[in-house]
């Protein structure tokens, strides 16, 4: 168990990287690249279950549900390290291990916390259904319907753009409880079975070809009212702790991972004497973004510092990170495109970094989209961190 | 062109009407997804309403509209993101009806009998060498048009363009991103040249490429601004159309004067003939290329979660607008050749920046 | 007299070219960057006469007024021969030259022509007295008031950015006379004598240095009711006459010099073997802004060409074309001042291309603000071409 | 520096106080307009004040807060686009502090009794030769400091950097867009070398430079873009305040995350030492001067009319970012030298990347 080291840090991250060494799988990027669903999903549950033998699983949750009390330091061992031996980021449970103990831990009853924070542990995938077809940047407009009925609440709606929700186990829901209510006060947040009858998930495929989200159809859906989070018509404030999540460790570990890709890619280009290394105007770009990359990574850490109770950067340091961090990540995609030429065209599911090129300049879209699209940020920025006018 | 541009403009709209019909979201989404049904049954239409012929001279049969007419049908068929090889084969066809030798190919393009392929990035071939009897290229050849392409267009180290037949069986289809689109290698060792022609139609081919190029993806900028302006005008957020938004507008009304702007550039190469054609087509390949990369990212961002997913139509615009910026070379190796050009266009004292009446 | 030979047109371009041969000063532009402002007005007034002289002070006006009834062919011919010769544009006289016209041919009393228009080929200087410090990109917000009193009116208020007022004889001016009405309905336009008792100007110099506009003071001045242009209240109308000035033959001279800079630019680099041209980024930069210099002169031959009763580009023509101009003229001082580095810092005045880089910079500022800033435009070409909703 | 951090604060707040009492908007026009008095009343009360001592060590007499203590001053005085050749001056003092020979005219330059010029285009300084004696140089040098400064750095041809005292009737003062600051000419041959250093101080020099550079553009964005949002919420049109129109406030947004990004990549240059610090100085340099250019520019366009006036500061801000952006060789140059440190360095088993805790 590594985290029985975690009394010295230095010894920690010794065996963290022996373990990792040992563990992750040379090849499995490339597997990866033309894996169907299945094998993707095979493949996240192996490595979960690698991590839980070692204590990996959940190490920053409090012990009382199956974690090892890590602190922020700790934290950010594991995220280096990680990221330092390009380790499978854990894609299938991003909510799991982020946004549901953000949310239970304050807001949980002891009961909803005793029966599903350990099933992470396990391997419990959760999904998150916020958005609608109707709700995206203007989230609070949502129209799922919860009806009290004794004990229960019957729910009638529809989700869109639920990360992995064709797999999951439970979903986190906000629905619509009070409709008189001004729109931010009549919401509710529940706990939702996805085995339970009239739920229906259809995957979305994207513009790169993959279904990483879902539409989730809710018919007459019968959730107890013991798996309300929070008070009813309070979820919105519920809300807010689990979008927080997105902004700590998450996309440390993001930053961390795009630094040690970003010094890969010089060490290909510089090695190859055909490459766009020998352009002088590509390679000043790239300079550029290689000086923003590095920015992002000491923001990542302001953003963690602040957390940990550090003098705030901004009123709005999380909204900073997003913007710039998916921004530069489509400014990376676009430049491999171009410096790579006709041969980023071919071979989509290629291992080289020509076919990355267009992969990570698709996927960047669904970046600069998602949690909070860039035009949001940008509303945030202004009006809550420079003060202009609403 | 004057007394031509009714006609044009009626054929044009024509050409408009009939992919309107068959292109569909529908379709779309099956060339997307590999079927080729699509992709025939617009080729066949095109063969019966004799859009192949729009360029070449009368006397070949065809309409004698030339680079313009071929250009504006290009525009149309970038409009609706049209699948298949009308691209090399509408620019291999414009260059054979002025090559003496090039009479029977001509007629069996213009009839769509026959399609043709143009190496992709064309322009930086002197890795192919040719003794007369001999091709030798170090690798495969990376191909533009369908992998069934019963002719191709080589430009080799000497200067001289080759035209050659190609066999089907030799060649192998790569999968690309834009999949409305083929790209395909192929051996020099198995390619039988049939007439070799000099440097001078070896420019003139790339001049119809880019002309091309450009043209499609004017049009592309085009369509998918519309379709994006569309849709803000539809997609209510905090109880507005996303299009009254005063940042969204500007940067609609932005992508709209660099589409203004770029329409002007790819004009002034379709008005360029002889000493200046080459130099005002490598700009305009590169400027409109990279207006419509720009349009068609901003289109996916404008439009959301929607613009992200397969079953819309924005991807695939993007798609193509980065293979079209990445075809005949890359655009800042085209403006490096235009600079050249510049230089010993103003030695030799031509006036550049002429504009026809 | 040139215009004699305005039967033939190659003719009339072989005389004007030979004219402008003879009479244009060699040493104008250098002399005029470090002239004092008496010397620059002298030196306009000089140019206006030597015009007058040939007939090419007001060519394109009608015969009855002191023209030679040129038509659009014509005036293209004059515009480009004149930025062929880089002949000094007539700076001074741009109101008085095509704004006046605009406007008094369409909305003036007989008795207004015949007082006013002969003037202008005499030297006359006219400046328009719109923008209000309150009423900027809002111009119909102004607050400028005129009240009737007998045969006159009575104005106070103050107008801002008014070019060369400090020079004019004459202002074209907006009020606001009708102060129940909605802000567009009130407004009257005046023809003001800038010798009236109460009219005051200040020069407002720029961050270029130089003064070219001013700031109009009026306080209890009269002007006669015999100098309302167009009827009481109905000045928004009028007013729109006048801006239409600024989208004709102006934009198209403008664009057509610029070809010539642009051109002169790569000869003058090419042949220095120290200069940006040997540096692949900048050259490609320049390349795709020479390409965008040609597409503003197609531009503005298509503005012309519709003004001319041809097929509109779009419904906002004159939009794209200030956006698009001001904007390229701004990357084109950006990439000078770039392009020569330290050597575009030092001597403002100097005459080298180095010099011109901030220069040109500078005042493109000027271009992107004034005349309806580009944020105007942007929401005219959104909410009109495009048809995006208010 | 933990343990240091408060006192910086404290000093810097109180550098930024004073500078705010000097310089008003009034004063900037004096300085504008040629008049020198502002800047010798700034000058001397940075000399009372101690600011010039801030970086050198403690037996020098400073209060050894090295460049980081330096930066954070540059930061304040390009916030107030102070006057005077703080710059240069603060250059030399820290690099002199380092150097075994320099002691004495380092307590002349912390004392303000002396300031200190730096070629303008430092770093491009291979057509100056010396050797041993006598200089040598193609033109005139174009020196970065006052015209009367006593003394300035040179590095020459052979790698070596040379301390120069300086006759100031040599100088030619040199008109400039940013008359806060001063360029001036000096013939290589009137320079009186004092002591020579080798290319390892040569590149210690470069390094303070363009922090410094990177500091004054760091402030300066903060400082302009803060009186844009000023203006922006009490500026009035169509009935509202300007900052109200979202397309300006996502402009701002934008301008404001260009600084947020550009101030880490000054934190790392000024955090990194030994051998990656050359590297990092020079992308901070580029990448900070870019987004001053960027800030100062756009707040003009958003002043509308009266940024574009010589009474308001705005095109103070402007020009100051234009000669950060041209100093120390072109921001192109810089990053193609930090390509090559990349290489070098990642072949040295360097963590190029790495962060202080």
């Amino acid at each position: 168990m590594i985290v029985e080291h975690k009394g010295d840090p230095v010894v920690f991250r010794a065996a963290l990287r022996e373990w990792l060494a040992r563990v992750v799988p040379a090849d499995w990027s490339r597997k990866m690249l033309r894996a169907s669903s299945d094998e993707f999903v095979v493949f996240q549950r192996w490595w979960m279950e690698e991590r839980r033998k070692v204590g990996m699983a959940t190490p920053h949750w409090p012990a009382e549900f199956g974690g090892a009390d890590l602190r922020l330091a700790h934290e950010i061992i594991i995220a280096d390290e990680f990221a330092r031996a390009n380790a499978p980021p854990v894609t299938l449970y991003i909510v799991s291990l982020n946004h549901i103990p953000a949310t239970l831990l304050q807001w949980g009853t002891q009961k909803q916390k005793d029966r599903y924070l350990p099933g992470v542990a396990r391997g419990e995938i959760w999904c998150q259904g916020f958005s609608e077809p109707s709700a995206g940047s203007d989230l609070a407009a949502l129209r799922t319907r919860a009806v009290r009925d004794g004990d229960n609440y019957i729910v009638n709606g529809q989700k869109i753009w639920s990360s992995y929700s064709m797999y999951a186990d439970y979903c986190i829901l906000l629905t619509r409880t009070d409709f008189q209510a001004s729109k931010h006060r009549g919401i509710s947040y529940f706990i939702l079975d996805m085995r339970a009858p009239g739920v229906e998930v259809r995957p979305i495929r994207q513009a790169n070809g993959h279904a990483r989200f879902g539409e989730i159809f809710l018919t007459d859906v019968v959730i107890p009212a013991a798996n309300l989070v929070g008070a009813e018509n309070d979820g919105w404030t519920v809300a807010q702790s689990t979008l927080a999540a997105e902004r700590g460790i998450l996309s440390f570990e993001r930053a961390e991972r795009r630094g040690y890709a970003i010094a890969a890619l010089v060490a290909e280009a510089a090695a190859d004497p055909q490459s766009w290394w020998r352009e002088p105007a590509l390679r000043a770009e790239f300079m550029q973004i290689f000086a923003e990359a590095q920015a992002s990574r000491r923001l990542a850490r302001a953003l963690l510092a602040e957390k940990g109770g550090g003098v705030p950067l901004s009123k709005m340091t999380a909204a900073y990170m997003k913007l710039t961090s998916t921004s530069l990540m489509q400014r990376i995609g676009d430049f491999l495109v171009r410096a790579h030429g006709i041969s980023a065209q071919v071979d989509p599911t290629g291992e080289g970094t020509a076919s990355e090129g267009m992969r990570e300049y698709l996927q960047s879209f669904g970046e600069t989209i998602a949690a909070g699209s860039n035009e949001i940020m940008r509303n945030l920025i202004a009006e809550r961190d420079l003060g202009l006018p609403r | 062109m004057a007394e031509d541009a009714f006609d044009t403009g009626a054929l044009i709209a024509s050409v408009e009407e009939v992919l309107a019909d068959l292109l569909d979201v529908r379709a779309h989404q099956r060339i997307a997804d590999g079927d080729a049904e699509v992709e025939r049954r617009i080729w066949s239409t095109a063969r019966s309403l004799g859009w192949l012929s729009i360029g070449v001279s009368e006397e070949k049969g065809g309409l004698g509209l030339g680079a313009a007419g071929i250009a504006a049908v290009q525009r149309a068929l970038g409009a609706a993101l049209a699948p298949g090889p009308f691209l090399p084969t509408l620019a291999a066809a414009q260059l054979l009806d002025t090559w003496p030798a090039g009479g029977d190919v001509v007629a069996d393009l213009v009839a769509g009998e026959a399609s043709a392929a143009i190496p992709a990035d064309f322009g930086v071939s002197n890795h192919i060498s040719w003794d007369g009897k001999q091709l030798t290229t170090p690798g495969k050849l990376l191909m533009f048009g369908a992998p069934d392409a019963r002719f191709c267009l080589l430009p080799v180290r000497s200067g001289a363009l080759l035209l050659c037949e190609m066999d089907a069986k030799e060649t192998r289809a790569l999968d690309s991103w834009d999949r409305s689109r083929a790209l395909f290698e192929i051996a020099g060792a198995s390619l039988a040249p049939l007439v070799a022609g000099d440097d001078r139609q070896a420019a003139h081919l790339e001049w119809i490429f880019l002309l091309l190029l450009a043209a499609d993806s004017l049009g592309g900028s085009e369509a998918i601004l519309a379709q994006t302006i569309n849709y803000m005008k539809i997609r209510e957020q905090f109880g507005q159309p996303i299009g009254s938004f005063q940042a969204l507008k500007h940067r609609a009304a932005n992508l709209s004067a660099d589409i203004v702007t770029s329409a002007r550039i790819a004009e002034q190469a379709i008005d360029s003939h002889d000493a200046v054609a080459g130099f005002w087509s490598r700009l305009a390949k590169a400027a409109v290329s990279e207006t419509f990369v720009r349009t068609a990212g901003e289109a996916v961002q404008l439009h959301g979660g929607i613009g992200y997913t397969w079953e819309h139509g924005c991807h695939l615009y993007l798609k193509r607008a980065r293979l079209n910026e990445a075809l005949c070379r890359s655009n800042s190796a085209l403006r490096d050749a235009a600079a050249s050009d510049l230089i010993g266009l103003l030695a030799t004292g031509v006036d550049v920046m002429e504009i026809a009446a």
